[in-house]
């Protein structure tokens, strides 16, 4: 296999943070080529160097063995790198199609030939195995995984040579992760490239050829050939220790062993999903299972009062929450983690203290008036339990890698001693050793007494993690048991049931 | 069982395609604008009901359209650029520096034999012109639309009033062949005004150029996620000054409009266009934050504009209560289309 | 007449000229006369609409239509069409810009509907059938004229002007008229500043101009409304040093005037009846009437009323028919 | 060996706070806007330079200081406006409004022992009222804030006129008592005009709102993320409607300032408010689009266009050159502050 892409010595540095630092890495043609390392160690930026977004401070890149200095996305796009980014980065008033052929409009003379152009999406969303979205859709009226798949057509409605994909696993559910690699593989036997970004080392093992491992901006290993490294390798290689990737142990009492702190009865959003009982001990971590779309976020934002509920009571501790009222449930001690943390979660260009204490003002004033410095303080200590990198409260949430930036969400909630905490997706994006510290602080959180509600597209994360697991279809709950009861081969069946099986 | 779940996800399907058969009549220019439509509807009837024949005559409804043009073509510009993403305050002065440039060669320069198509040329240039220096401070110079936009108002007005000294200048006082000119853009084609024309010409082109074509989708797109944009090799500083050059160009063609229907240029031409434009525009439901909006929609939210006003004159009301009233209407309007938009939407 | 009661007498009160006129108030065709004028943003160009309202009111055989008023040439022109389609009997004009409002006022005048041009002309003499103008470079005369009387030849005398909105051509023929008056006894405008008409617009305009001129011995101020904020300026400065003068003759000026005891001493008339004249002859025009002073047939083509310097003398004369700014 | 990492980590930890500080102090209110204090700077040489003492007098700062107070205290409100994601268009017409109602209060309704200070609550009130209305219809409404706000322009100053009958209502020409009250906002305390002080304290009042308190905090966050801002439970239509009362009363004082140095009440006063009042925000360095802005930047911003103005008028230039320079030298200060601005960042 020829070399397609070299890239030698690059570096980047922002203000403040040298966020690459001498990264070297090959790739060839018709490989997958993994991507590892910590939140922050560097990866999305080497790939926004790669598709022209950033310039490299230094170093060399060279494609098929001549100098390609890649000055702008238009550039990169030309030698055919298609890129899927971490962010999700589509227009959301344009319809699917128009996203698709952004800058590469199917036209003449500059008009734009509609006809074409949805024929063309709709054979690329095909190839997909995403027939169902319609290429007329506006996209900002779809779901994230949907979304992620709209900018799957749109690298490879290019002539793509080498395809780079930033942690596209982390919005999708497992049955469509299987459909994203069975396209992958239709690729590489065409000779494309592929740079594969993901915390989830099963999938690297799944489809990885090569891997190359960042650490703190620099290159730690490359070429590894992924059959002959052993996992327990790659995390010392990632973060200089060796971590047992495993769940905090239930304790024994795990089931009802609290007074019912939260209760939902027959919530209901119109058209999304109906008749949802939930009782939360205190103490108690449930989790709820389900395909992407199946309406998980919506409840738990219905029951936070994010979403006006249509039927259906709410009540903490006893007393019941006013419908479609945030301030409500904050008041009543609830908390969220919300799923996309980017555009519901963060201040991006606040300070991180800001953004962690922001549900809890109220605990540093007096009379309205801010103890900045008693912020600061309790803010640190939580991200340093945390170790959210780079160190220090006072630097903008928008600098910090995507993990990190959920640690700081976290922070929020942790810095709020909640009765309830309501946790989407809560370890998305977020590397293998934070991610274990997660969980421990997820179950120590509950041993304090803090009900938890945990959603996740990981069936492995709910049954670990949970005591107690709810399965979601299409806006109903079809099943409720403990978590020991039930594997993840039964919980596949449930979600799966009433798919056509491929 | 896997076959009917086949069919039920078959059935799905023609449902999802059913239901975005009614999505697109529901997008479609005119089910999105449903709430304008039916805003302008109602401001006719109280105008119909209040001055009878007198609003209902042809004669009305070609000066209302008349009054329309003008800023009518000003804000189809003005819808491009904000659904870009920014914002031109410029817009009046720069109809006064193209009106004042316009006549002042016709009065002054031009020789005999120089046809009346310089005019154009000189106010479509003088607009561009300005345009260009905005967009380019704007996407190179990195200066905030609003405040750039504010200075070319400044400094634009000041120099149409050093160029006209601050005299209106009239059209064939001692001026040539400006019979031609004033000619054309007053004549009137199958009984409407070469103005009213005019209009629909820019909105046309507007619609076309927004809704058909690459430049449209870019303008979107540089506007409702400029990053995305970026990366999908888009060139949006180049774009961005384009659209500056646009409206600088619809700006041009007020002028002449304006200076065919004054016969002068003047440096007060144009006061309170960019107010009337943007809200002409905002109201037609473009975001003020970019990335959405319709060309039928502002040229809804004008007819609107200039229909309240006829009626008023109509109406025999004084200015004050005028003033109030508009508020309200405006207010109104808005809830109006509001409602019915969240409604087809669901 | 004399030359004096030109501007002040016509709306003082129903007697005044009119008096003399007899028959020509006596009820006649009905008359739907079509007003429009600028934006009535300050005192002057208030009473002016206010005025003609009141002129209106006075007879039963006259309805007035008053457009919105506005200072956007575009929309002015529609409001004349829409007189024009609403077929009006005549069209009395306040045009924001006289130059550009002539193609429409021609239009209106081709249709039959004879145009009163009030206060700013239009660039051609078929545009109007009547037009009825104050002076504004007589202003500017009579304002400079006084001073010269008062420096007594003192040729060292630090004159100040503030002006109104500088781009309108009346701005300009009134500097114009007091540039030229001054030179007549070898002075000059040694500061000067424009403001807006406004109460708020004078204040600063005022305060700006204050400073800039550490002394000064006479101040011209274009316009009475923006007099006020001037006035409120120069108290607040504490400077008593100098002469003003007023100008277009508001109520208030004239009471300043009168008592004496500020800076104000005199006031340049500007009359704000003239609209009102126009309603009184648009009214004659169409019933085919004259002005009985005149031995004409016809109502004469042209009127200008006359800009006389009122003073503590003469205050009583004028103050009647002073405007409220 | 341990031990040398040890070190070097200290070493590192320290340079970090080093850097912190050199940071905090670039972050700093000051360091922030060094820009726009060496684009006054600029300014004030070419003043002096131009019109020697007569620019340089403590008398001349006061006029600056004088002229800029009214605008400077909507400014005020207007930066918190604008960092909550808004824009309010009706200053202008709210302290019209307020300044009518509330010399109407003096001139027409008091009786002889009511105290004046019935019409500063008058103002206050107005204001507020006027804000209330419209934040409730912004928040609650879905209006957008651009198409509220230019209602409410309309509809406040047409009620304005009304109340006033359009006539200059004159403090103290038949009034009552109204002296208590012009000795108040004309007096001058240790030299300097109680409007300057006005001005300070409410500059003062509006940084420690912004910068030490829940409520600027919150500003903060609906103005960068609204839905992160509700998610995180802040009541963030409540929000909305607070920052519109604010301005409104800002509206109010600068209402009240006015009157008593016009000694007048008029519908026309703050004509063209909402402009410089934005202007001065954005040249300060706030965001247009919510999220980020700083009080000291909108008075830098206020400071330079009256100082700008003083110097035109010291060097009796026209307005129209006033005009053409003003623009340029708007994108000059602009384009300073942000070399200065990306340099101190790196
Ligand atoms: N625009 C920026 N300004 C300043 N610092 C930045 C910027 N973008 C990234 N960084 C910093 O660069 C480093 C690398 O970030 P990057 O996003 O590449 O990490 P990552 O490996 O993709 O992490 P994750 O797995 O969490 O996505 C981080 O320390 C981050 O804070
Ligand atoms: N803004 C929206 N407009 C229209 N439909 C929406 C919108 N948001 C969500 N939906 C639809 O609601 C359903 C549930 O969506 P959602 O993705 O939140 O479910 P989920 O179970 O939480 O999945 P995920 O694992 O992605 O969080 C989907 O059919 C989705 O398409
Ligand atoms: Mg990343
Ligand atoms: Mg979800």
């Amino acid at each position: 296999m020829s070399v397609l892409l070299q890239m030698t010595g690059i570096v980047k540095e922002f203000p403040g943070v040298r966020a690459l630092d001498g990264v070297d890495l090959d790739v060839r043609a018709g490989e997958v080529h993994c991507l590892l390392g910590q939140n922050g160690a560097g990866k999305s930026t080497l790939i926004k160097v790669l598709s022209g977004f950033h310039q490299p401070d230094a170093g060399t890149i060279t494609w098929e063995g001549e100098p390609a200095p890649l000055s702008t996305p238009a550039k990169a796009i030309e030698r055919g790198v298609g890129t899927i980014y971490q962010e999700l980065d589509l227009v959301p008033h344009l319809d699917v199609a128009e996203n698709i052929f952004l800058g590469h409009e199917v036209s003449v003379g500059g008009f734009t030939q509609r006809g074409r152009a949805h024929q063309q999406a709709r054979e690329l969303l095909d190839r997909l195995g995403h027939p169902e979205i319609s290429p007329t859709r506006v996209v900002g009226d779809l779901s994230p995984a949907k979304q992620q798949i709209v900018s799957m057509a749109r690298a490879l409605s290019r002539d793509t040579r080498l395809l780079i994909l930033d942690e596209p696993s982390a919005v999708l559910d497992q049955g469509e992760v299987e459909n994203l690699f069975r396209v992958i593989h239709d690729l590489t036997r065409d000779g494309v490239a592929v740079i594969y970004i993901s915390h989830r080392l099963e999938e690297i093992r799944q489809i990885g050829d090569r891997i190359t491992v960042l650490k703190d901006g620099r290159t730690v290993a490359t070429g590894l050939a992924v059959q002959e490294t052993p996992t327990a390798e790659l995390i010392r290689l990632m973060t200089g220790r060796s971590i047992e990737y495993v769940f905090p142990p239930r304790p024994d009492t795990a089931l009802d062993r609290g007074a019912a702190v939260l209760e939902v009865r027959d919530l209901a959003l119109a058209g999304v999903f109906t008749g949802v009982d939930l009782t939360v001990h205190a103490g108690e971590i449930v989790g709820f299972a389900g395909l992407v779309g199946a309406g998980r976020s919506e409840i738990i934002e219905t029951v936070y009062g994010a979403r006006r509920a249509t039927g259906g009571t709410v009540t903490v501790d006893g007393k019941r929450l006013r419908r479609g009222s945030v301030a409500a449930a904050v008041r009543a001690g609830v908390g969220l983690a919300p799923e996309e943390r980017k555009s519901q979660g963060l201040l991006l260009d606040q300070a991180v203290y800001a953004n962690i204490t922001v549900s809890s003002m109220s605990r540093f004033a007096r009379l309205g008036f801010l103890d900045r410095g008693e912020e600061r303080r309790q803010s640190q200590e939580l991200t340093s339990s945390l170790d959210v990198r780079p160190d220090g409260v006072t630097r903008a949430v928008r600098t910090l890698s995507g993990g990190n930036q959920q640690k700081v969400v976290l922070a929020r909630w942790l810095m709020r001693d909640c009765r309830v905490l309501l946790l989407d997706e809560p370890t998305r994006g977020v590397d293998v050793g934070a991610r274990s510290e997660i969980y421990q602080l997820i179950r120590s959180l509950a041993d304090r007494g803090v009900a938890v509600v945990v959603v996740s597209s990981e069936i492995e994360e709910v049954l670990g993690l949970a005591d107690r697991v709810l399965v979601v279809r299409e806006g109903v709950v079809v099943h409720e048991s403990a978590a020991t009861a039930i594997d993840e081969a039964e919980v596949l069946d449930l979600v799966m049931e009433g798919k056509v099986p491929a | 069982m896997s076959q009917d779940s086949v069919r039920v996800e078959r059935a799905a399907l023609e449902t999802s395609r059913e239901e975005s058969r009614f999505r697109a009549v529901m997008n479609s220019s005119v089910g999105r604008n449903s709430g304008l439509v039916i805003a302008l509807l109602i401001v006719c009837i109280v105008g119909a009901a209040t001055a009878g024949d007198r609003f209902t005559s042809t004669d009305n409804a070609l000066t209302i359209l008349r009054l329309a043009a003008t800023t009518g073509v000003v804000s189809i510009g003005m819808t491009f650029v904000i659904i870009g993403g920014g914002i031109d305050l410029s817009v009046g002065a720069i109809v006064a520096l193209s009106s004042v440039w316009c006549t002042t060669i016709a009065t002054q320069q031009l020789a005999e034999d120089t046809h009346w198509l310089w005019m154009v040329a000189v106010a479509l240039l003088v607009g561009a012109g300005c345009g260009l220096v905005n967009g380019i401070l704007i996407a190179y110079g990195n200066v905030v639309a609003f405040i750039a936009t504010l200075a070319m108002l400044a400094s634009a007005r000041g120099l149409a009033e050093i160029i006209s000294d601050k005299k209106t200048q009239i059209l064939g006082a001692n001026g040539i062949d400006v019979k031609g000119f004033k000619d054309f853009f007053t004549a009137d084609i199958l009984g409407v005004d070469v103005q009213i024309w005019l209009f629909a010409l820019v909105a046309v082109a507007g619609w076309v150029l927004l809704n058909r074509t690459t430049f449209g989708r870019r303008t979107v797109a540089v506007g409702g996620n400029p990053e995305a944009a970026r990366l999908a090799g888009i060139n949006v500083r180049r774009h961005t000054v384009y659209l500056y050059v646009l409206i600088g160009v619809c700006c041009g063609i007020a002028a002449l409009m304006l200076v065919a229907k004054t016969t002068t240029g003047s440096s007060t031409h144009g006061t309170g266009y960019e107010l009337d434009a943007i809200a002409a525009v905002v109201i037609g439901g473009t975001l003020l934050t970019g990335g959405r909006g319709t060309i039928v929609g502002t040229v809804l939210g004008v007819l609107i504009f200039s229909t309240l006003s006829i009626i008023f004159t109509l109406n025999n009301r004084s200015f004050s209560e005028q003033s109030l009233l508009k508020g309200a209407i405006i207010v109104a309007a808005v809830l109006l289309q509001q409602r019915l938009a969240s409604r087809s939407s669901t | 007449t004399s030359n004096s009661d030109g501007g002040g007498d016509t709306a003082d009160t129903s007697g005044g000229t009119s008096a003399a006129t007899g028959s020509n108030d006596e009820s006649g065709d009905k008359v739907v006369i079509g007003f429009s004028a600028p934006a009535a943003d300050h005192g002057w160009m208030g009473s002016i609409t206010e005025s003609a309202k009141k002129e209106a009111a006075k007879y039963d055989d006259v309805e007035l239509r008053v457009a919105e008023g506005t200072n956007d040439v575009n929309l002015q022109i529609s409001q004349v069409e829409t007189f024009i389609n609403d077929k009006v009997d005549a069209i009395v004009l306040l045009p924001f810009d006289g130059a550009a409002m002539t193609p429409v006022a021609l239009k209106a005048m081709k249709a039959g509907i004879p145009v009163i041009n009030v206060d700013r002309e239009f660039d051609d003499p078929n545009a109007a059938r009547v037009t009825i103008l104050g002076d504004n470079y007589g202003m500017g005369v009579s304002a400079g004229s006084y001073i010269c009387d008062q420096a007594d030849g003192n040729k060292d005398a630090i004159v100040a002007e503030i002006a109104g909105i500088d781009s309108l051509p009346l701005t300009q023929d009134r500097s114009q008229g007091f540039k030229d008056a001054l030179a007549e006894c070898g002075l000059d405008v040694d500061n000067r500043v424009a403001a807006d008409f406004t109460v708020e617009g004078g204040s600063d305009a005022a305060e700006q101009l204050l400073q800039a001129a550490p002394k000064i011995d006479y101040l011209w101020n274009h316009d009475d409304d923006q007099g006020v904020g001037v006035l409120a300026a120069i108290d607040n400065a504490g400077r008593d040093e100098f002469t003003m003068i007023g100008g277009a003759g508001s109520k208030n000026a004239m009471e300043a005037i009168k008592s004496g005891d500020s800076v104000l001493k005199a006031t340049v008339i500007y009359p704000s009846t003239q609209a009102a004249d126009g309603v009184k002859l648009a009214r004659l025009l169409v019933q085919g009437k004259s002005m009985s002073d005149l031995v004409e047939v016809e109502v004469p083509r042209k009127v200008q009323l006359y800009a006389p310097v009122v003073t503590a003398d003469n205050v009583d004369q004028f103050i009647g028919s002073a405007f409220e700014s």
